[in-house]
């Protein structure tokens, strides 16, 4: 245990950044450079603070850690913040990839690159404080703020249909959030406080907890996203720069299944078992539907989008297993597909930003060119596949073996996805790297540079080290994911109790 | 730590390959590559006689990989018996090919790739057959999946190469399927995915069922068929083995050493491995006896009419995996790994001996375009005639000593299966006899049919090549006899020890040796009917195989494509997936859900924002109207309602 | 028959009536309008004045005196409004008052 | 009674339908005079309620001052009240229809109207009518005490009507001589006034 | 009978005294003296808001049970004062440039927070009446004040026509509540609602339909909203500034005290068409705003949509909810008069201009008046962490609290539509191409985008004097 407050540091050390940015001055050229200066050394200097909340985390207790408290809106409200197993990664995954954003960003921003870079650091922090805070009001604040810096990361520096898919980003999110709103209100109603520890350790009656989880989940299902409310991402996928790609794949997805290992199962454990065969419905459909629409895609970037929108389903699925391997196979998907997904979006970037094109169809052979390329593609198409040995295939692993636990069914279906996955990952990456190279613009690109070798160099390492020696991060998790299912174990024995007396 | 390095070394050596070829050389990579799997290979013989010989198996455990509440995976080696047998297999062609592949490679431009890929591959293989549980097991699976890929998709710019790689691995993935749900059903069922913890609780589960898709089934005939699926998909089997012969896109050692020696035997390997479950699931054998017997079959007859020299031979291998899975079927485990291990060395020399000639006439394939080439590459057609005896079972030859067991074995099984496979085994073996002379002869003999160009470049292959050959050769000829009495003979419980397991009411491997004399001399026959036939069509009456074709060209067609399965699959799965992705892309998420939702409410909200915005006439009266509409409505409301 | 607050409350009811019928049957001109407004406020301090009366106390005829006063002022306001309009837009027409719609 | 009775349905007629004359007559003029004559018969029905100041005040008020200054107006702007567009009819059925229910409601509800004691007794507990006093008299003993603080609001709002009408419509002419009379207070004699000496002979 | 208590009543006297001597000023230095006199107004209310503040605490009443002055009241009328007094600095340098620099809209706005000073205070029908019309007769006149121009006049007239018929409407429900009770004083109809069984006589709800009709006109509040879009196009934009904030803020504080105070016991009747007309507003306001094209019409659409959500919290009929529509108030007014600073500074060569399309590009000429109205944006639209959240948080925890949530649910759904013309317009500021540049921007509308920008970013980091003082002054009305 550190005697400053980390979480708080770690979360708003960005704005720091921002305020510097905002000092600088100098004409178009040196501010441009001075910000992304700033900024990369703002996210890297966070990164390594962010470390010292793993060094210093305690694995053995499922107890919030760090956890700091002040008083803020009054009436219960309070600024309260803390870690858990479930969420402590995702902080650093946040800090590890705002660097390799920045990077990311570096040539392919020319234009108002301050505001570029004041907007990814205001979306660290907001992220940051997403997985931090320990109270409700204070969760939505975070959870709810980045839609401003995405909705304006997406429209400034996006692509021709930038506006249509910042609006629908924007309101699709917002409607979905709007109805947890109205839950949280009633859930300080009644149990009168928004502190997540205590709403975690409060009954609410089963019933009201079907209708809290309804609404908490028309908020994290737009976000995760979920079919049949999955359309604002390829959208939003395709229009955004390749920073706000990764940043979306990588942390947003994440806010929503992080929202029902934080809200929806421990506070509403009959609503998250009522409604689960609804979450496996959904998401298997995701899956195979998903799938089969990435297979006809013409766009690199709708393709991976879709194929999100399929990885997620798995996590979803993970999560309402209510088994210790689905609960950690997801968490650790999570943080799996936040690298991988994240990195075949900076793959796609690379290209992007040599030949201004998405489409599938204009490229082809570029390994010819671009051996080093081919291979840190190929890494990440592995293991988006869910290649053994990498991230991908641990996470994907333990949920499918926690789903076969409840339903063979479920994972019979789901593990489709695993045949399809392969089909579409392949076929991009055939599409596009393989074959003879012909189009004449592609005849004098270059290969990856050293800054964007510096870009996936940790991303391979950490894609491959989840995958060969997941344990430091599933070590993090046990204590946590075990003390939900115990938790989640006698709360529905209770209700059982409580709805038979009802009968 | 011997067995670490066996495991390891090829994985450095593609490491340092892979990342440092440029730095290296590609010399360097050549002699790193080779060097570590060369040492591996003396190495797995040594282990071969530590463990088989000297009885000591043994078990490595290196690290935990997934560990999860009960669910508990760790990165170990288990040495044993099986597990020598197939270093020894794995590590020896692989070294072999290695060398081989220097003089093969030699004019291509990425020869350290190319080395690293085959050092890749052999380890994961090695990963695959030393895992001592499910989940490394599957390891491996999915690792020599992926070199396969890598290795078919080699030549890059070829579109079909490319087609070929990704089909071979997604075909592998349906087969993975079954695989992963079968381990997940045995987490279920056991608690446990570690060879020891599940073969130990096995025989409980006999006869127990669980609820499966929402049947009542089986436990272990569900988990043993799902696991088999997987075992099919890898191992070729009809069904799912379209990919295999695509895979001949790749180079030539590839095809040696993935698609014929190690990699498609890995389902025979996890099959036998798992003798302890598949033992107490009866109905699952007798499904491997359908289908290998059934593949050993229906791979022959594709093979009959096939012209690419590589085709032909990967359906050879197909059937011959058909052979070991019919064997494994019937419950005579030790065959079925004998086999395995035979014919790693006589199709690789088939393999190889193709590549030479394939290398001898400037990289042509197809058997039309050859023909007199024996006496260019004599030795080359020596090894290639040591291979096919091999391959047909002629006496004293390897296959002499594997094939034949099966072929008994399946006939003392008794069962219905058991002689459906043996009659198809010797069916196999007139049509297996027939087109490796077919093969023999169209490449060999009759008169030259390449072009004068290419004819004058012919030439025998450097020794780097051959080299290779001999040892091959040496191991065709040899291996039957000298491992016989081991594995198969008398004393074969001895040499497997533990490793695989026979049901107490299991005597096949006694019974097979007491079989009535014409089952003995049947495939001997049968073999000799394969050899004249082919010696009368392709050196005497060369007319007889055109006017075959031409009387039933229904069923040469037939044969020629394959039975139809690409096409079939193509009809059934892939334009439909196709179709249906479009569909639900521009209808599902177009229309339907971006249509009605956020598409269609927000154009549902700009029509009642113009209405709503149109209420506001500009007119003063109207304005006073809506107040006066207003009131009188609340007051309505309270006069009818009275405020209740 | 005994004339009572009923009475008194129904002729206001209707004045008030005719006042809202004013102001927004009217196409005239907007003067009428103003006119109505002032029939309205009639009608509130007839009833306030009845109230009062009956009641017995004063409250509803103070209440009306500054409804008086107050109605003045506002009809002076109404007017000059009125005749700024009238000096910019030569027509004081209720139809016409509709630069600003939507 | 009778008489009282008579005296009340006479103005009560007078006053709806002078007040129906007010909203239909074509020419705005008549309306004017309607709606004086409208005033005229409330402060007769002011009066049968014993509200003799607010009667006084309505016809010195209203018609003194209010109805005079529609009249001016009207004149002033000089409208031409003949034109009548069309489509006044097509919307009177539903509007009046609405206004109707809304009346018979109203009516409804007022003649059922029923006074409750406790209404009248705190009627009489605050500014109660004392039959010592005329009604001028009471309005006159509460209105400066109990209401100081309307009434000088009423002030306020006056003011504002003053100003209002002044800031609306009071143009400056360019080009009208006025009178600034500190102007002319201020003007000294030196400024206006030379005093030459004239030689002799020469004239200016 | 004694004279009453004046010095409850000071801050209004000092403003009624400060109105008449400024328009003395003006009248003897003609409008060459609007500079002066509009700063003094602004002093003057300034202190007088002070004064308010920092007068004795606790309910006094005086007058006779007319005005009363409580910490309610103090909360709002300093609000009412500040608004005010920003709308006066916001006039100054439009009135300049636009010659319409007249000495008597200082005054006028003057008199008008004096009406509302006045309304807030109303502790009697009838002072509640006079304090509503002193403060529309201010607001008619300020409405026509460009008088030389079509679109302001008919603004007036409109304005005027439709006000005048909502005064007769809610005098006709005070007398209606007045025959029914015998008495117009607040505390009096208290304690005669509370003790009367007929507290569902038709005749005293007819007279409450009045009088919410009244009232709703005032906060411009469905059905009763039509003049709102008009008038704030037409009238000069420093009067829809105005118009937007301080007699929202005041009419608002009436409701809550009619309501709550005399009223408090025929929640149950009121809170239906309460409900009615919070939906209406919320829903009209969020759709009809989407279509407009003027930046001043879309604000008044705006602005009908934010009563609804205020209306929400009188709805809830309790502390919480009293004290949601206060803290809502509160933000609202100060991010209304960010907005209208940025309006304000929508000028380009040859003057003003309100069409949404001119702000295209903002964002590169103008990146910190873009930032703020961004931030204005945002934060109407209700987004977190601006403050703009806030109020329609604590609005909403109290209709849950009284069962609300379906009221609760269209409300939220509403504000994703609402979001819609919100994030529109930064769109149209940040992600269009820029449009002609406006001029350079003057000092004080930047200084008062800049302080009302900060407090509505950083609301979020020191809630808790609103959130305290805002609970206090609810407080009041329930003890």
């Amino acid at each position: 245990m550190l005697d400053w407050p980390i979480l708080s540091t770690v979360t708003f050390l960005p704005l720091v950044g921002v305020l510097l940015i905002l000092l600088t001055s100098g004409n178009e050229q040196s501010a441009a450079r001075n910000a992304r200066w700033v900024a990369l050394w703002t996210t890297l200097f966070t990164f390594f603070v962010s470390l010292f909340i793993w060094l210093n985390f305690d694995n053995g207790t499922a107890d919030f850690q760090f956890v700091e408290k002040t008083s803020w809106l009054g009436g219960g409200v309070n600024y309260h913040m803390g870690v858990d197993g479930i969420s402590m990664l995702f902080i650093i995954l946040t800090t590890l990839l705002m660097p390799l954003c920045i990077l990311a960003s570096w040539n392919a921003i020319t234009v108002r690159v301050r505001e570029y870079m004041i907007a990814f650091l205001i979306m660290e922090t907001l992220m940051i404080g997403v997985f931090c805070a320990l109270d409700m009001i204070l969760f939505y604040l975070f959870f709810e703020a980045g839609l401003i810096p995405m909705f304006l990361i997406i429209g400034i520096w996006g692509g021709a249909q930038r506006v249509y898919a910042s609006f629908k980003f924007f309101l699709y999110t917002l409607i979905g959030s709007v109805l947890m709103l109205v839950a949280m209100i009633t859930m300080y109603y009644v149990a009168g406080t928004t502190d997540i520890p205590t709403l975690m350790a409060f009954h609410f009656d089963p019933d009201l907890q079907l209708w809290l989880w309804l609404a908490f989940f028309a908020s994290f299902a737009v976000k995760v996203p979920m079919w049949p409310v999955h359309t604002w991402l390829p959208d939003a996928h395709v229009q955004a720069p390749t920073a706000g790609s990764v940043i979306l794949a990588g942390v947003l997805l994440k806010m929503g299944g992080y929202g029902f290992l934080r809200f929806s199962i421990p506070m509403f454990p009959h609503g998250s078992d009522y409604f689960a065969p609804l979450v496996f419905a959904l998401s298997v459909v995701a899956i195979i539907y998903t799938s089969l629409v990435a297979l006809v895609q013409k766009d690199m970037k709708k393709l991976i989008a879709y194929s999100s929108v399929a990885h997620m389903g798995f996590i979803t699925i993970g999560i309402f297993t209510f088994t210790t391997q689905g609960l950690e196979g997801g968490i650790l998907q999570m943080l799996s597909h936040g690298i991988v997904s994240g990195a075949l979006f900076l793959c796609v970037g690379v290209v992007y930003d040599r030949m201004h094109t998405r489409e599938i169809a204009r490229y082809g052979g570029l390994v010819h060119r671009m051996p080093r390329y081919a291979v840190i593609f190929m890494v990440f198409t592995m293991a988006t596949i869910g290649l053994p040995g990498t991230s991908g295939f641990v996470g994907e692993f333990l949920i499918l073996i926690g789903t076969y636990q409840v339903s063979s069914l479920v994972a019979f279906l789901a593990t489709t996805g695993v045949i399809l996955g392969a089909a579409y990952s392949l076929w991009l990456y055939r599409r596009v790297v393989f074959g003879e190279l012909v189009k004449e613009d592609l005849k004098d690109i270059m290969d990856v540079n050293k800054r964007e070798i510096i870009i996936f160099a940790p991303l391979i390492v950490i894609a491959l080290w989840m995958g060969i020696y997941p344990t430091p991060f599933l070590n993090v998790m046990h204590a946590s994911v075990d003390n939900l299912l115990d938790h989640h174990q006698t709360a529905m024995q209770a209700i059982q109790t409580i709805l038979n007396a009802a009968n | 730590m011997m067995y670490v390095l066996i495991v390891f070394l090829p994985l450095l050596a593609a490491l340092i390959a892979g990342l440092f070829g440029r730095a290296i050389g590609d010399r360097g990579s050549q002699l790193v590559t080779s060097g570590a799997v060369g040492i591996g290979a003396i190495l797995s013989w040594v282990a071969l006689y530590e463990v088989c010989f000297q009885h000591h198996p043994a078990m490595v455990d290196i690290f935990t990989w997934i560990n999860s509440g009960d669910f508990d995976v760790s990165w170990s080696l288990r040495i044993d018996s099986l597990t020598a047998v197939m270093l020894v297999v794995v590590n020896t062609v692989s070294a072999v090919v290695h060398v081989y592949s220097i003089g093969y490679m030699s004019h291509d431009p990425h020869k350290s790739r190319f080395m690293s890929y085959l050092s890749l591959f052999t380890f994961a293989m090695l990963m695959l057959i030393t895992s001592n549980n499910f989940v490394q097991l599957y390891f491996g699976w999915e690792g020599v999946g992926l070199a396969s890929y890598l290795l078919i998709g080699f030549w890059f710019k070829k579109p079909s190469a490319n087609a070929a790689a990704i089909k071979a691995f997604v075909v592998n993935r349906v087969g993975d399927f079954g695989f992963a749900l079968g381990i997940m059903a045995i987490f279920l069922v056991f608690d446990s995915v570690s060879f020891t913890d599940v073969f130990a609780a096995a025989p409980d589960q006999a006869g127990k069922t669980f609820e499966f898709l929402g049947y009542h089934v089986d436990i272990l005939t569900t988990i043993c068929l799902l696991l088999f699926v997987g075992a099919m998909g890898k191992s070729a089997q009809i069904g799912l083995h379209t990919w295999l012969p695509d895979a001949m896109e790749g180079p030539t050692p590839v095809s040696a050493l993935i698609h014929a020696a190690t990699m498609v035997t890995a389902g025979v390997f996890m099959v036998a491995r798992c003798s302890p479950i598949f033992e107490y699931a009866p109905d699952a054998l007798a499904f491997v006896t359908v289908i290998g017997a059934s593949t050993a079959f229906f791979a022959a007859t594709v093979g009959l009419v096939q012209n690419d020299i590589k085709r032909v031979i990967a359906y050879s291998t197909c059937s011959q995996l058909g052979y070991m899975f019919f064997a494994i079927g019937v419950g005579a485990y030790p065959v079925a790994i004998f086999h395995l291990f035979t014919h790693a060395f006589f199709k690789a020399l088939l393999f190889l001996g193709s590549g030479s000639v394939i290398h001898a006439v400037s990289d042509e394939q197809d058997m039309r375009k050859m023909g007199g080439l024996w006496r260019h590459i004599k030795i080359t057609y020596v090894m290639m005639w040591i291979g096919s005896l091999a391959l047909a079972g002629v006496p004293l030859f390897a296959g002499y000593y594997s094939k034949d067991a099966i072929i008994e074995a399946a006939f003392s099984a008794g069962s219905q299966v058991g002689e459906y496979a043996f009659w198809m085994g010797v069916a196999a073996a007139v049509l297996t006899a027939f087109y490796s002379w077919r093969l023999i002869f169209m490449t060999f003999h009759g008169k030259p049919r390449a072009s004068k160009e290419v004819m004058s470049h012919i030439h025998e292959s450097p020794n780097v090549m051959l080299i290779p050959l001999y040892i091959l050769a040496a191991g065709a000829v040899f291996a039957g006899m000298v491992f016989a009495k081991y594995m198969i003979g008398h004393g074969y419980e001895e040499f497997w020890g533990e490793a695989l397991f026979f049901k107490p009411e299991n005597h096949i491997m006694h019974e097979m040796h007491d079989v009535p004399l014409w089952v003995i001399v049947t495939p001997l026959i049968a073999t000799a009917l394969g050899i004249l036939v082919a010696f009368n069509m392709y050196i005497r009456r060369t007319d007889i195989p055109v006017q075959l074709a031409k009387t039933h060209s229904a069923l040469y067609q037939f044969l020629l494509n394959k039975w139809y399965f690409d096409e079939l699959y193509d009809f059934i799965f892939v334009q439909p997936a196709k179709a249906i992705g479009r569909f639900l892309w521009t209808f599902g998420d177009g229309k339907v859900i971006d249509g009605l939702g956020p598409n269609g409410i927000s154009g549902r909200v700009l029509v009642l924002a113009r209405r709503a915005s149109q209420l506001q006439s500009g007119y003063v009266y109207h304005y006073a109207f809506a107040m006066l509409i207003g009131v009188a409505a609340f007051v309505s409301y309270f006069f009818f309602a009275g405020g209740h | 028959m005994e004339i009572g607050l009923a009475h008194y409350l129904t002729v206001s009811a209707i004045l008030l009536t005719l006042g809202i019928f004013g102001i927004f049957l009217n196409r005239k001109n907007v003067i009428v309008i103003l006119m109505s407004v002032e029939l309205m406020l009639l009608a509130v301090n007839i009833n306030l004045v009845a109230f009062s009366a009956f009641l017995g106390n004063l409250v509803g005829q103070v209440f009306a005196l500054f409804v008086l006063t107050v109605a003045a002022g506002e009809a002076a306001i109404g007017l000059a409004i009125l005749v700024v309009y009238f000096r910019n837009r030569g027509t004081i027409a209720v139809e016409d008052i509709h630069h600003m719609k939507g | 009674m009778i008489i009282s009775t008579i005296a009340f349905y006479l103005f009560a007629a007078m006053t709806i339908a002078s007040a129906f004359m007010v909203i239909s007559a074509k020419n705005p003029v008549h309306a004017v005079l309607y709606l004086i004559l409208a005033f005229f018969n409330s402060a007769a029905l002011f009066v049968l309620l014993g509200a003799e100041f607010l009667a006084m005040i309505l016809v010195v008020v209203y018609v003194g001052a209010v109805a005079v200054l529609f009249m001016f107006v009207v004149m002033m702007l000089d409208i031409n009240f003949t034109q009548l567009r069309q489509g006044f009819l097509q919307y009177l059925p539903i509007g009046g229809l609405i206004g109707i229910i809304l009346m018979l409601e109203l009516i409804f509800v007022v003649s059922g109207w029923a006074l409750s004691p406790d209404a009248m007794s705190i009627g009489a507990s605050t500014a109660s009518a004392s039959s010592d006093l005329t009604n001028t008299e009471q309005l006159g003993h509460i209105i400066y005490t109990n209401y100081a603080f309307l009434f000088q609001t009423a002030g306020m709002i006056l003011l504002v009507a003053m100003i209002g009408a002044i800031v609306l419509t009071h143009r400056q002419r360019p080009g009208v001589r006025k009178q600034i009379i500190a102007k002319q207070v201020g003007r000294r004699p030196e400024d206006s006034m030379a005093v030459r000496k004239v030689e002799p002979g020469q004239g200016v | 009978m004694g004279l009453p208590d004046f010095s409850i009543a000071l801050p209004e006297i000092i403003l009624a005294i400060a109105a008449m001597l400024l328009l003395m000023l003006g009248a003897f230095r003609g409008n060459g003296a609007t500079n002066p006199v509009s700063w003094l107004a602004v002093v003057i209310m300034v202190l007088v808001a002070i004064l308010v503040e920092t007068g004795s605490r606790g309910s006094v009443v005086s007058f006779e049970g007319l005005f009363r002055v409580d910490d309610f009241g103090r909360f709002v009328k300093v609000l009412c004062l500040g608004a005010s007094a920003l709308a006066i600095i916001m006039s100054i340098d439009f009135n300049r440039r636009e010659k319409l620099a007249r000495f008597e809209f200082p005054v006028l706005i003057v008199i008008a927070t004096l009406g509302m000073m006045v309304m807030i205070s109303a502790n009697d029908l009838i002072t509640m009446y006079m304090g509503i019309e002193l403060m529309s007769l201010s607001l008619y006149v300020t409405a026509a004040f460009r008088r030389d121009s079509v679109r302001s006049t008919e603004a007036g007239l409109k304005y005027f026509v439709l006000g005048a018929l909502s005064s007769g409407m809610l005098l006709y429900g005070a007398s209606l509540i007045y025959g029914f009770t015998g008495t117009t004083n607040f505390d009096a109809l208290a304690a005669a609602l509370s003790h009367t069984d007929k507290a569902t006589d038709i005749g005293l709800l007819i007279g409450l339909v009045f009088l919410i009709a009244g009232l709703a006109f005032k906060v411009s509040a469905v059905p009763f909203h039509m003049w709102a879009p008009d008038v704030y196009e037409g009238v000069p934009t420093p009067v829809t500034a105005f118009f937007a904030a301080a007699p929202k803020v005041a009419a608002i504080a009436l409701f809550l005290r009619v309501f709550i105070s005399p009223f408090g016991d025929l929640v149950s009747q009121w809170q239906q068409i309460i409900v009615f007309v919070s939906i209406a507003s919320m829903i009209l306001g969020a759709f009809a705003a989407i279509n407009q094209k003027n930046i001043k019409r879309l604000m008044a659409y705006s602005s009908i949509g934010h009563i609804g959500y205020a209306l929400v919290g009188l709805a809830a009929g309790t502390e919480e909810g009293v004290r949601g529509v206060l803290i809502y108030m509160t933000i609202y007014v100060i991010m209304n008069i960010g907005t209208f600073a940025c309006i304000l500074s929508m000028r380009q060569r040859d003057g003003m201009v309100e069409d949404i399309s001119k702000l295209a590009g903002l964002s590169k000429t103008r990146p910190w008046m873009a930032f703020f109205l961004l931030v204005f944006m945002f934060s109407l639209a209700g987004i977190p962490p601006l403050a703009g959240f806030f109020g329609k948080f604590y609005i909403f925890i109290a209709a849950v609290n009284a069962g609300l949530v379906p009221l609760a649910v269209v409300g939220l759904v509403t504000s994703v539509v609402g979001a819609f013309y919100y994030i529109r317009i930064v769109k149209i500021m940040y992600f269009d191409d820029p449009a002609e540049g406006f001029v350079p921007l003057s000092r004080t509308q930047s200084v008062i985008m800049t302080v009302a920008g900060l407090f509505v970013g950083l609301f979020v980091l020191f809630p808790a004097p609103l959130l305290e003082s805002a609970k206090a002054a609810a407080a009041v009305l329930f003890s």
